[in-house]
């Protein structure tokens, strides 16, 4: 409890011992916030987190807070022991959208904290992995208020909820020479196309976008998006034959068959007299040869994205891992894009039309098969789809089609 | 009614190998050092003891009869003391230490008609199944299939010029008998099955049928007052599985079963695992006697492997490397979606990385 | 009642990225050529322009405040042109083209206590999720855990000496929000949910709850004459998806909600395609505020990985090179029953082959 | 039909298309077999197989046919157009067993055709995958004298049914450098130990047995066979460096890593100052390398099998490959063999006693998952069995385990 001191904290003995240590602590973090502003619910928060490590259980319940017009962005929170600690009664979180890429102008930043320390507690989670903006502490009433100040400022909310949630995206073209699209750009562009579906809860669940510039994956897209847009290429890797002969001999050819050529997952790499010879044809642009010859190579010339569909947490069916679903499309020009938003659409469509409810596109994807999927999202089939063909003899293909139609006997 | 029998069964088992083993097996059993291969069909087998074995390695009917057996006794005899042995494709192995009896061995199984090959990377003989000639259950003649490609193939089962070794199978249903190979032909049932109701009541282990289908599509129903079962056509996949339970569960059709070909499927444990083959073309018409078909595009899939594959490489391990969209290319067969996995493991085929070809 | 708004909302969605670009970026925008690490925490890109660009990385609280953003923005007002970016790791990053900054700028952020570094082959910082301080569902703190562990492997942070780049994460509730990495720690329950009766039939969409349990372990019931839920025992497996859907079906619990580490996880397509992580540990006690024990382990996995992988190899990879019989080996840990699969996929996890390590 | 004479055969127009070709016909052997004997079921047979080639379908049924005492191992099959093939009426198979190793003497060989030519129609299937000699074409009312002769002279039934199956071993030690175990002999034991239950069927189904000398597997047992016995080693791959010197010089360095440096599955071998250099500790025993530099490398001296349970073909599941159930087990001594052979009847009786009709021993692991298996089998819990330890967090523990007991903090 408060003791009368508006800018003392209350004792919090084993919250205590995590100031200590050499990694930033975000205890001592919260402190110092507390005692610049004595904003009290900082004192609550801290209070009831310290009764949470020593009792070992956690206290948040969910409740209903919104702001005008939209369902989603904001997470409420209510203490389920606001007896005890009254002054984070409660405590719930705005989800702004930041830029792709997470890029800042200090300005912008300032405005964010300023309308933040006026309205809310002044924590902030600067969220890298799913990208929001997470301004964490305020109460219902005020909520309206500080979004619509956040608004003015050309801010809008994130995603919650079973909704197209906030997107992530690589630094990109910004600052990777490995980016073979504008992830920032397309990541603006998809975002904005679904706004709507941002704020209002309209799905069967919740949709994710992430945006990598390269097969690198930075934004662990396919692990943690509905929809992975992620760059890659077609044609040969670009060789800088100079540099290749400067890498070998700097680093000796052990280092070179050991380090590049016994890594390459499909054997495309050989040692031939003594140099190394890409074999494009094999490659599955796996990105490690160029990875780790930086200067000697880079992604081929005609550039492009692929779509992976299905990624998800481990809720239910363990962890899913999106599949390939458009193995290759330019997104560089505004009509490209637009093609692509349309196509995302499609199949956005078809899952939310038909899904159960809390069923991700993962989940759904494998229930009704992939066949069914692909026919209803109007999508064609590709060979790259799938590791390799069925092993099983289980399946009836439509009566009308015929296989060897196609073939020249 | 049966004569009085004379003789108490002896529950022998199988009898013990040693004594039908050639002598030069039996005194360095265990202790040989390497082998070579000095021509096609002929292994080259060196023991720690500086004991040369040469075996001599045909290719056979594998539909044997009593005559053949014969025939091969008499070369067994006189050129490899008479001992000799099936290697699991079927074919006719003999072994001597005498070079001289090589080659003359090889001549006299020439001259009746059987090929010398089948080791190291060469196309050996095909593992087939019963077909129309034994089994109960069969919507093609392996036999017929078989020697069908083997004629087509022959040129490679008596040099050693593929990649590495290549396997090759046939079966008469989706059961399988003849296995996973590098390339495999199979029936693929493309309609439900039409069930029998007139023998069904009086010949069907109802429940067992019932509890047979993978996709439990089979239901009991009344059929002229009298209990039988019913397909629900939209659940079927075609398996086949309910007529192996119950003759009634007429899946065979001259028309709707076809033959599919698979391939990529490995059981030995050089380099990669163990793999199941991958469903490449379906849809394939019966046309027997010579299913010129199937032959032509095994043929084909063989002369793409032969050309773009690199040592050692199994079949699965060439399309590994040079990915499925390029095998689909290189011969002329077509991907479609049916070929996507949508079975009780499906998931576990998506392509869950960028790692694409273009 | 609030007061009447003023403001028409602006659905304006994400802010575009170009305002809030470093100058440079602008400048060679998608033009970039290469990069290099002139020293830990420190990138160095090379534009096709010549135009060198440096980038400063600093370790973050990640639960930050307005106080400590705002010193960021100073600090990139100082140095960087005015701007920041946060990366996918919550590290903060300043961009200039000056060596000078670069020098200046790590003397003041290690001054402010903020570690320079997680740049190529080092721990980068720990992706955690809310925990205790804000989720409706934690089992444990992820941020406590997460800044335990930090606190640990700090060193690790500010130098590049790993094999490859190393992802950690933790979550505080089976739901893993944290995601996959090279090592992660995650709540696992040990014991079925306790139904809270008393709330239950007031605050439970019965029929959603039944429906998120995905092996059907939850029957209706009724308790005191009012409708409710029970759970089958046997059949439960302790994920608490029950208990997002309603918070009647207590699974937390101080002593039985226990953690976990898991190995392996990669979401990068370079070399091995993506994979989940593997668990190692289990039913490691609740420990605040340090957790000593998770610490420890995955201190001992670290040491275990620098001494034994080679360059490149990420967790997963080095694994699956020295064999998870050596993981659990060198790193002490301890394979047991529960680790081998039993859930839907399970036979596609069975060692089908001889492959094998002794 | 016969046209009176007896050594005529009718005509086959599609079979005689068979004849031609470079391959053995088998069409061909059956002729000539006709006409030497003159048995006429040889002439029904062809005559309804032909009937087969024009309509496209079989026409053999079964039945139940059978020697004294024993449930298995004749094949029944009654033709279903007897009225248009009635010389094929029945043509039942009797299956024989023979040597491991499909072994034989022209002595012995010679034996089974004279009686099988007394009783049955001569034709015979010597078949290598499965082992069984399968003696294809009798009547019920010989099959009992026919085998108390084959018995009389040493040999016995194989497997048919839901029982022990005739099994397979490879020419291992006979022959094979690459055998790490004495497959004809651990092959001998087995089956004269379930000899009961290859001749009666009493269990839920089939249960078939693989003998490979090595991870070279040729007998496919990991993919045809419930217990799949494969010989491997443990330690160093014995190495001649004089042979592998010999081998570098003559492929030269190139050869040598694209051929096997790079070959191997887990980056064992890495080379090292124009050399290479295996890395035991990595190696996972695939023979790779030993299969090409046969001179030079060969397996470790420490030898034994691994056990690996369950593979089985399509039916209803797909096609399941054994799975690893004992990595490393010696067989060389008596005892240890019969140690081996009481492991596998614990298994076989766990799953005799639990599993469903018509259930193969890799479904019924699947269905009540490893855990319950190796608790019910009482079998060690061994790493070696998965590729890797389990990446969804879906089970429940025992409550008296305690995971950390063993580990030191
Ligand atoms: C005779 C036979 C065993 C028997 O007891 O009958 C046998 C014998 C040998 N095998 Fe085999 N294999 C035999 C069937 C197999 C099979 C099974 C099959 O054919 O159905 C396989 C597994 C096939 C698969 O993976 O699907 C098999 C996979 C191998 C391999 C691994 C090949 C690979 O790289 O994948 C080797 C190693 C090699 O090729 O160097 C091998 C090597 C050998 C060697 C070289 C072993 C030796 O040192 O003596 C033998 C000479 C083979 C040759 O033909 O050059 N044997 N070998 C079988 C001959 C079959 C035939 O007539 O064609
Ligand atoms: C004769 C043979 C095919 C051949 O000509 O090569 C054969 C023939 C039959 N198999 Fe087979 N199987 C034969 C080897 C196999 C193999 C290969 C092996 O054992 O190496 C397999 C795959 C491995 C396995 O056991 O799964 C095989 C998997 C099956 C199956 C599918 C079992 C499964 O669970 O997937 C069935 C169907 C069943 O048992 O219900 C089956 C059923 C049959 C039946 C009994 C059909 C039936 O249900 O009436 C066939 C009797 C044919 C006949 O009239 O002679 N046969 N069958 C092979 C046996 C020769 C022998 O015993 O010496
Ligand atoms: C800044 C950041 C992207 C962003 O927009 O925020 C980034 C930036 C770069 N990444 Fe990354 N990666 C970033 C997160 C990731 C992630 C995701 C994550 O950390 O959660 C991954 C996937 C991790 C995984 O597989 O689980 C990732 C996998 C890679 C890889 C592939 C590594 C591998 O071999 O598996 C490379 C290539 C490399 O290491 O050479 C790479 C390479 C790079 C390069 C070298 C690209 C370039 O040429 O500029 C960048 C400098 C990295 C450095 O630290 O040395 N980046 N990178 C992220 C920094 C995170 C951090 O603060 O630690
Ligand atoms: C805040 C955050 C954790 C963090 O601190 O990092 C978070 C917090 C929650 N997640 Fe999450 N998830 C967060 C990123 C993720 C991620 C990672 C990602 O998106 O990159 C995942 C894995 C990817 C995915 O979407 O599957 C993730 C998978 C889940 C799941 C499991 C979904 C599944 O199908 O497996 C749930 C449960 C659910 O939705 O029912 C969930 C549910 C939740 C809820 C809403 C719990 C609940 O049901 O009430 C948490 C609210 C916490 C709070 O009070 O703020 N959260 N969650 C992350 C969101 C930050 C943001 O939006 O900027
Ligand atoms: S995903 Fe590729 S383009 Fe994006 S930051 Fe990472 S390496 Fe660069
Ligand atoms: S990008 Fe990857 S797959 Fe392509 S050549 Fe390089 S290492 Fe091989
Ligand atoms: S594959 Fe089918 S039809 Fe052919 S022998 Fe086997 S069970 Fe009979
Ligand atoms: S064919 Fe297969 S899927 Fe169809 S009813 Fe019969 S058993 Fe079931
Ligand atoms: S991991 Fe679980 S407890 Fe933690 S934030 Fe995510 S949903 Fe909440
Ligand atoms: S904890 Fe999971 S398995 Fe248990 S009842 Fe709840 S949802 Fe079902
Ligand atoms: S399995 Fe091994 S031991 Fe047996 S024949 Fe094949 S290579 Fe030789
Ligand atoms: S046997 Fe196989 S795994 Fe072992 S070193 Fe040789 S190639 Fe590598």
């Amino acid at each position: 409890m408060a003791d009368g001191n508006e800018f003392q904290l209350n004792p919090t003995p084993l919250l205590d011992d995590l100031e200590s240590g050499p990694w930033p602590s975000f205890i001592k973090g919260f402190k110092e916030q507390f005692k610049k502003t004595g904003n009290t619910m900082i004192r609550g928060a801290l209070d009831q987190l310290n009764y949470s490590y020593q009792t070992k259980m956690g206290y948040w319940k969910g409740g209903v807070v919104g702001v005008h017009g939209y369902g989603a962005g904001i997470i409420s929170r209510y203490s389920m022991v606001s007896d005890l600690f009254p002054e984070a009664k409660e405590f719930h979180t705005v989800r702004i959208q930041p830029a792709p890429g997470l890029h800042y102008s200090s300005k912008s930043l300032r405005e964010i904290c300023d309308i933040w320390e006026k309205y809310g507690s002044g924590l902030i989670n600067c969220h890298g992995q799913s990208g929001n903006l997470q301004l964490i502490g305020i109460e219902a009433d005020k909520v309206q208020a500080a979004f619509d100040e956040f608004n003015q400022k050309g801010w809008d909310l994130g995603g919650a909820g079973a909704c197209v949630r906030t997107a992530a995206s690589c630094v990109g073209p910004a600052r990777c020479e490995m980016s073979c699209y504008d992830t920032l750009n397309v990541h603006h562009k998809m975002l904005t196309y679904f706004t709507d579906l941002v704020h209002r809860p309209a799905l069967p669940y919740k949709a994710k976008f992430k945006f990598s510039g390269c097969p690198n994956d930075c934004t662990n897209a396919i692990q943690r998006a509905d929809y992975a847009v992620i760059g890659t290429w077609k044609g040969d890797i670009q060789v800088d034959e100079a540099e290749v002969k400067a890498f070998i001999d700097s680093k000796g050819m052990d280092y070179v068959v050991n380090n590049v050529v016994t890594r390459c997952p499909t054997n495309a790499i050989t040692m031939e007299s003594g140099s190394i010879k890409i074999n494009n044809d094999d490659c599955v642009r796996c990105m490690h040869c160029i990875n780790v010859m930086t200067k000697a190579l880079s992604p081929g010339k005609e550039r492009g994205v692929s779509l992976l569909c299905g990624g998800k947490g481990i809720l239910k069916v363990g962890n899913m891992l999106g599949a390939m679903m458009i193995p290759f499309i330019k997104v560089d020009t505004e009509e490209e894009q637009e093609a692509f938003v349309e196509l995302i659409e499609q199949i956005l469509d078809f899952w939310a039309d038909n899904a159960l409810d809390h069923e991700r596109l993962g989940e759904f994807i494998e229930r009704i098969g992939m066949h069914a999927f692909l026919e209803g999202a109007e999508l064609d089939t590709s060979i790259d789809m799938v590791t390799h063909p069925r092993d099983n003899p289980y399946f009836k293909a439509g009566y009308d089609h015929d296989p060897l139609k196609e073939i020249s006997l | 009614m049966a004569a009085e029998r004379t003789w108490t069964t002896i529950e022998s088992g199988p009898p013990n190998a040693w004594d039908f083993l050639h002598p030069v097996c039996q005194k360095n059993y265990g202790k040989w050092k390497y082998h070579e291969r000095p021509r096609p069909g002929v292994l080259k087998h060196v023991a720690e003891s500086g004991d040369v074995l040469y075996t001599v390695r045909a290719g056979t009917e594998r539909q044997d009869t009593a005559t053949i057996i014969r025939r091969f006794c008499d070369l067994a005899d006189k050129y490899a003391d008479g001992f000799l042995r099936w290697t699991v494709r079927n074919n006719v192995e003999f072994m001597t230490p005498s070079w001289d009896n090589v080659e003359a061995l090889i001549k006299d199984l020439n001259d009746l008609g059987h090929p010398v090959g089948g080791t190291g990377p060469s196309v050996s003989a095909i593992a087939h199944t019963q077909g129309w000639l034994h089994c109960d259950i069969p919507a093609t003649d392996a036999s017929g299939v078989a020697k069908s490609i083997m004629d087509i193939v022959y040129d490679e089962y008596i040099v050693e010029e593929m990649p590495n070794r290549v396997k090759l199978s046939t079966s008469c249903c989706e059961i399988n008998c003849g296995g996973q190979a590098d390339i495999a032909v199979i029936i693929q049932h493309t309609r439900p099955p039409r069930i029998n109701h007139d023998i069904l009541s009086g010949i069907c282990e109802m429940p067992s049928t019932v509890a047979r289908c993978p996709v439990a599509a089979i239901r009991p129903t009344t059929v002229n007052g009298k209990p039988s079962l019913m397909v629900v056509e939209e659940k079927c996949i075609c398996c086949g599985a309910c007529f192996g339970a119950c003759p009634a569960m007429e899946i065979n059709h001259p028309d709707y079963s076809k033959l599919a070909i698979w391939v990529g499927g490995k059981n030995s444990n050089a380099r990669t695992a163990p793999a199941n083959m991958k469903l490449v073309c379906h849809g394939i018409p019966q046309e027997p006697p010579r299913w010129p078909a199937v032959g032509t595009l095994v043929k084909r899939i063989l002369d793409a492997y032969k050309d773009g594959a690199r040592d050692w490489e199994r079949m699965g391990e060439w399309i590994d490397r040079i990915g499925w969209k390029r095998f689909f290319e290189t011969t002329g067969l077509k991907f479609d979606t049916y070929m996507i996995d949508t079975y009780r493991h499906a998931r576990t085929s998506f392509n869950t990385s960028t790692h694409v070809r273009f």
